[in-house]
């Protein structure tokens, strides 16, 4: 169990959480089939095997780099509305680790900071079935955690995670590809919330273990 | 249905052998940028306004088949199904914009939007100016009132050969921006599918329809549509669709209105050529002219089956734009 | 597999519906006969050749899409994959011929050659001057040796095409027939086959191929072809279609050609441009240069899924009349 | 049993000649989809019922009229290699008929003068798959039965020509949409021939009753 990971640390979690979603593809593809255009796995997969790429082998500066170096590579190779809401999430969070490791109170800002952005770049605000159903109760649950240490932090914000992704299946979309399927939409899961709450699982996981 | 059969190398490599496969077809009217999805024209006039279009591949001949004479001085392409990223834009706009400026004309989706804005604030830092021109034109998509929640589909293509032609004409890019929005702002389309079309990379059909259902408004990546309904006569679903297109702007009587007739994949010619038949009882009855139609493959869904409707209403400025001869790999007209 | 679905209205009359869809589609660049499946250019220039073409329907836009401008001045439609008759023969005969002279370019099919010559043996009687150019550039359809038993494929638009620029050019019949005789054979073609289409009068498919299996050489109508065998990649497929074409003429390095893609149905761009680049490394490979590219929609079976590949070898008469630029609804180049 | 028909008993049975080849429309048209292009039937009764809507309510003034008239309407409606070879085959077997009304002998010289013509417009000879293989052999039997009266006459025939489609089934096509089709054509029957039988089978029905 960690409380705070170094740069090279929070380098081989973003490489598990990158390994944790290039072989969840297929889910996460399906997920989109039914309620998208069946290319979130797909799509997510580039992404994440860029940021293999890019972080295997590299010795990096700082935690604000490195999650950094992940939201950039995300970005250039997700493509479709997933490459720029997770790029644009990990590029500007990283600035919640400037001069700090990967620790509680990163975490919890990191979120925030992520989530801020998210909604500016997107203009979506929670209840609209995005990924942004997983990203504002987690970083409520993460704020709320406050001083309770990595591993507590990011269980919980996990744990919130995992409950927004069920709450968007309450959801009817009114964004993205899904926006114009109305009522057809409720039953199923957003493709986004599930890759976040994916994320946070594997961030749990390493730092648990 | 069965999955469809394709004729493919690694597929996922297609977007770049498909790409590759462009700029031998344009025989030296296309160049690629070095490890990039992005096509340019050669030779662009300095003091050029830039026009740059792009969006995820898949729907070829859009984007990638229309940067040519008259048209698009570059197209940047995403994966199939997938808007490009903002590296691949700004390193287009780097290649196009010698100073005059870019406009850009994409279809209006969550992922384009966000990634070219991306890429439009980092270039407006590096000093270019962009302007951009998201296009709207499936009525089916939501209401009037929530215009700029609609999706942009084949009625792309008026606002590309018109903002193109525009872009050869001035220099100002915004001039090139006024008679892009207008040509934007003046169209209307809708589609119908029968069946859906596969993504190369994982074979799977983007939807399931069963086998005597059609839907009316569907989207090119077989988004839901206004109504599921049974398989109808060819000239029901040209009512089903004028109607609804008439309705939105509205069109008049009196207007004068550019036709475009889109292949989603599959559908033959001689289906869309008996809808056009409809189609036109339709306009004259309404006492609405029409001064052209293009009729083709222009924004597709791989082999999905059906076919979308636009009509632009045109003004002289529009129609001159319209008219003036263009020339890409995806679309040509003397 | 499933029956296709068709946007139809009677599949009884979809060549009449969808000839006056075309006749609509042409913004008065073409009539049509009263009563008669014949589509003619208005306005013919008294004293030109004319250019008829014309077989059986299903195939658009060949036949009917490519009367035009430098194109055919008239197309003599039969029912779906069946030829005209004689008696609409002699009407477009009469509609178009001036004095200077009437040639025929059509597909080399049983049907078609009895009913053309027919009509030209009528046609003589009355005192017209008639030439017949029988393509036959499929090089599946049977050995050099019996040349004149191979089908007429894709490889009609490029007989078509030169044809239709030297009528518009030469007012010498034999001048005309000579030319377009000169690119008919210096053009092969080989196609592949994916799937069948469908007629639409009996919603059935033409021919049956298992799930994984495809047809090299199969013919327009689903004639069977020179292998059947496992689905295989975009790559090896060019390799096959282009050994047996440049073998056939042979094509030769130094030989400059024009190169044709053509979709059988519902095949996608996509896929014809990964095809495209494969055959532009073989090309390259063996010495030839290509001096244009078309791709798209020529001669298609209903929704057949798979496409053909035509080269033409050129020598400087017939680059000046494939250049020469061409308007119909079916084809358009500037 | 008539052993000479009139002008208009011709007629009558041209009307059921038409009626019998529309009724066996899908018949035809499977024939043709496992050797041709699939469209053999649906030509044929384009051409048959031109040829009721041209004969019904009209009043021939020769058999070597109707005859010819019926030729006319298949080779313009009918379309394809059929309507040529059909409508060449009564229109040039019409002038069998010339000062004569529709008896045996009319019937023998019918055939082959229609034979001759046929095979001189499609360059065809027994043996290459086509009606031609039904067509001869009739020719050939109604010429061995001269003298044996119309509905002798006419019964021979059609038995050559059942026959003849019968050996169609062996032979590789040579010419047609089937040439290519090589030893795939082998085990079907010709669809012309079949068409060709069906016609003399209700001009033999007809005379018998
Ligand atoms: N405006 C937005 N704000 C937040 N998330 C969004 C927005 N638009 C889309 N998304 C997320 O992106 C996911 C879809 O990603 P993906 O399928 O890869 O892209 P695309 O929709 O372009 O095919 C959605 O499930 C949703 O969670
Ligand atoms: N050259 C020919 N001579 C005699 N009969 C022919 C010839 N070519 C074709 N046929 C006949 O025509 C029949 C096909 O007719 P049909 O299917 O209507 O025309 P198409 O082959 O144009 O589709 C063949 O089965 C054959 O009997
Ligand atoms: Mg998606
Ligand atoms: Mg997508
Ligand atoms: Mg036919
Ligand atoms: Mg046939």
């Amino acid at each position: 169990m960690h409380e705070t990971l170094s740069p090279s640390e929070t380098r081989d979690m973003l490489l598990a959480v990158a390994e944790y979603i290039v072989e969840r593809t297929d889910m996460l593809t399906q997920i989109d089939q039914a309620i998208g255009d069946g290319d979130h796995g797909i799509g997510m997969r580039r992404g994440f095997l860029a940021v293999s790429e890019q972080l295997q082998g590299s010795e990096p500066a700082s935690v604000e780099a490195v999650v950094k170096a992940a939201g950039t590579a995300i970005m250039a190779k997700t493509g479709g509305a997933a490459g720029a809401i997770f790029g644009t999430f990990f590029r500007s969070g990283s600035s919640a680790f400037a001069g700090r490791n990967f620790d509680a109170d990163g975490v919890a800002a990191f979120l925030r900071i992520g989530l801020e952005a998210v909604e500016k770049r997107g203009g979506s605000r929670p209840g609209q079935k995005t990924m942004i159903d997983a990203l504002a109760p987690a970083a409520a649950a993460a704020a709320d955690a406050a001083g309770g240490g990595l591993s507590e932090t990011l269980a919980r914000a996990c744990a919130a995670a995992v409950a927004g992704v069920e709450a968007t299946k309450g959801m009817i979309a009114t964004t993205g590809k899904a926006r114009t399927l109305g009522e057809r939409s409720l039953g199923h899961p957003d493709p986004g919330a599930v890759s976040f709450s994916l994320i946070l699982t594997a961030m749990r996981d390493f730092v648990a273990t | 249905m069965g999955r469809p059969k394709k004729i493919l190398n690694n597929p996922a490599n297609v977007v770049t052998e498909l790409l590759d496969g462009l700029v031998l077809a344009a025989d030296g009217g296309l160049v690629r940028l070095d490890n990039r999805s992005v096509l340019v024209r050669p030779n662009i006039p300095k003091g050029k306004v830039g026009l740059i279009i792009g969006g995820g591949s898949g729907h070829e001949p859009l984007f990638s088949g229309f940067v040519g004479d008259n048209l698009a001085d570059a197209a940047v392409c995403g994966e199939v199904f997938a808007a490009p990223s903002p590296d691949q834009i700004l390193d287009a706009i780097a290649a196009v914009d010698s100073g005059a400026g870019v406009l850009f004309v994409y279809g209006n989706y969550a992922g384009d939007n966000m990634n070219f804005d991306i890429a439009a604030e980092l270039a407006e830092e590096e000093g270019h100016t962009v302007r951009t021109v998201r296009v709207w034109d499936d009525v089916a998509a939501a209401p009037l009132d929530r215009i700029t929640d609609r999706r942009g589909i084949a009625g792309d293509f008026f606002v590309i050969k018109v903002a193109g032609a525009a872009a050869a004409t001035w220099s100002d890019l915004d001039e090139v921006y006024r008679v892009a929005c207008k040509a934007r702002d003046n169209t209307r389309s809708m589609g119908v599918a029968l069946a859906a079309g596969s993504i190369p990379e994982t074979g799977e059909r983007t939807f399931e329809l069963p086998d005597d259902e059609i839907e009316i408004g569907m989207g090119a990546h077989g988004e839901p549509g206004v109504s599921r309904q049974k398989l109808t006569t060819a000239d029901d679903i040209a009512d089903q669709l004028m109607q609804l297109i008439l309705a939105d702007l509205p069109f008049k009587a009196g207007d004068e209105v550019a036709l475009l007739l889109n292949n989603l994949g599959s559908t033959t010619l001689m289906e869309m050529l008996i809808v056009n038949r409809r189609v036109r009882n339709i306009l004259a009855e309404a006492g609405i002219t029409v001064h052209r139609t293009d009729i083709g493959s222009f924004l597709t869904c791989q082999e999905m089956a059906g076919m979308s409707i636009s009509l632009m209403r045109l003004d002289d400025e529009l129609k001159r734009f319209l008219d003036a001869p263009a020339r890409s790999v995806g679309y040509s007209k003397a």
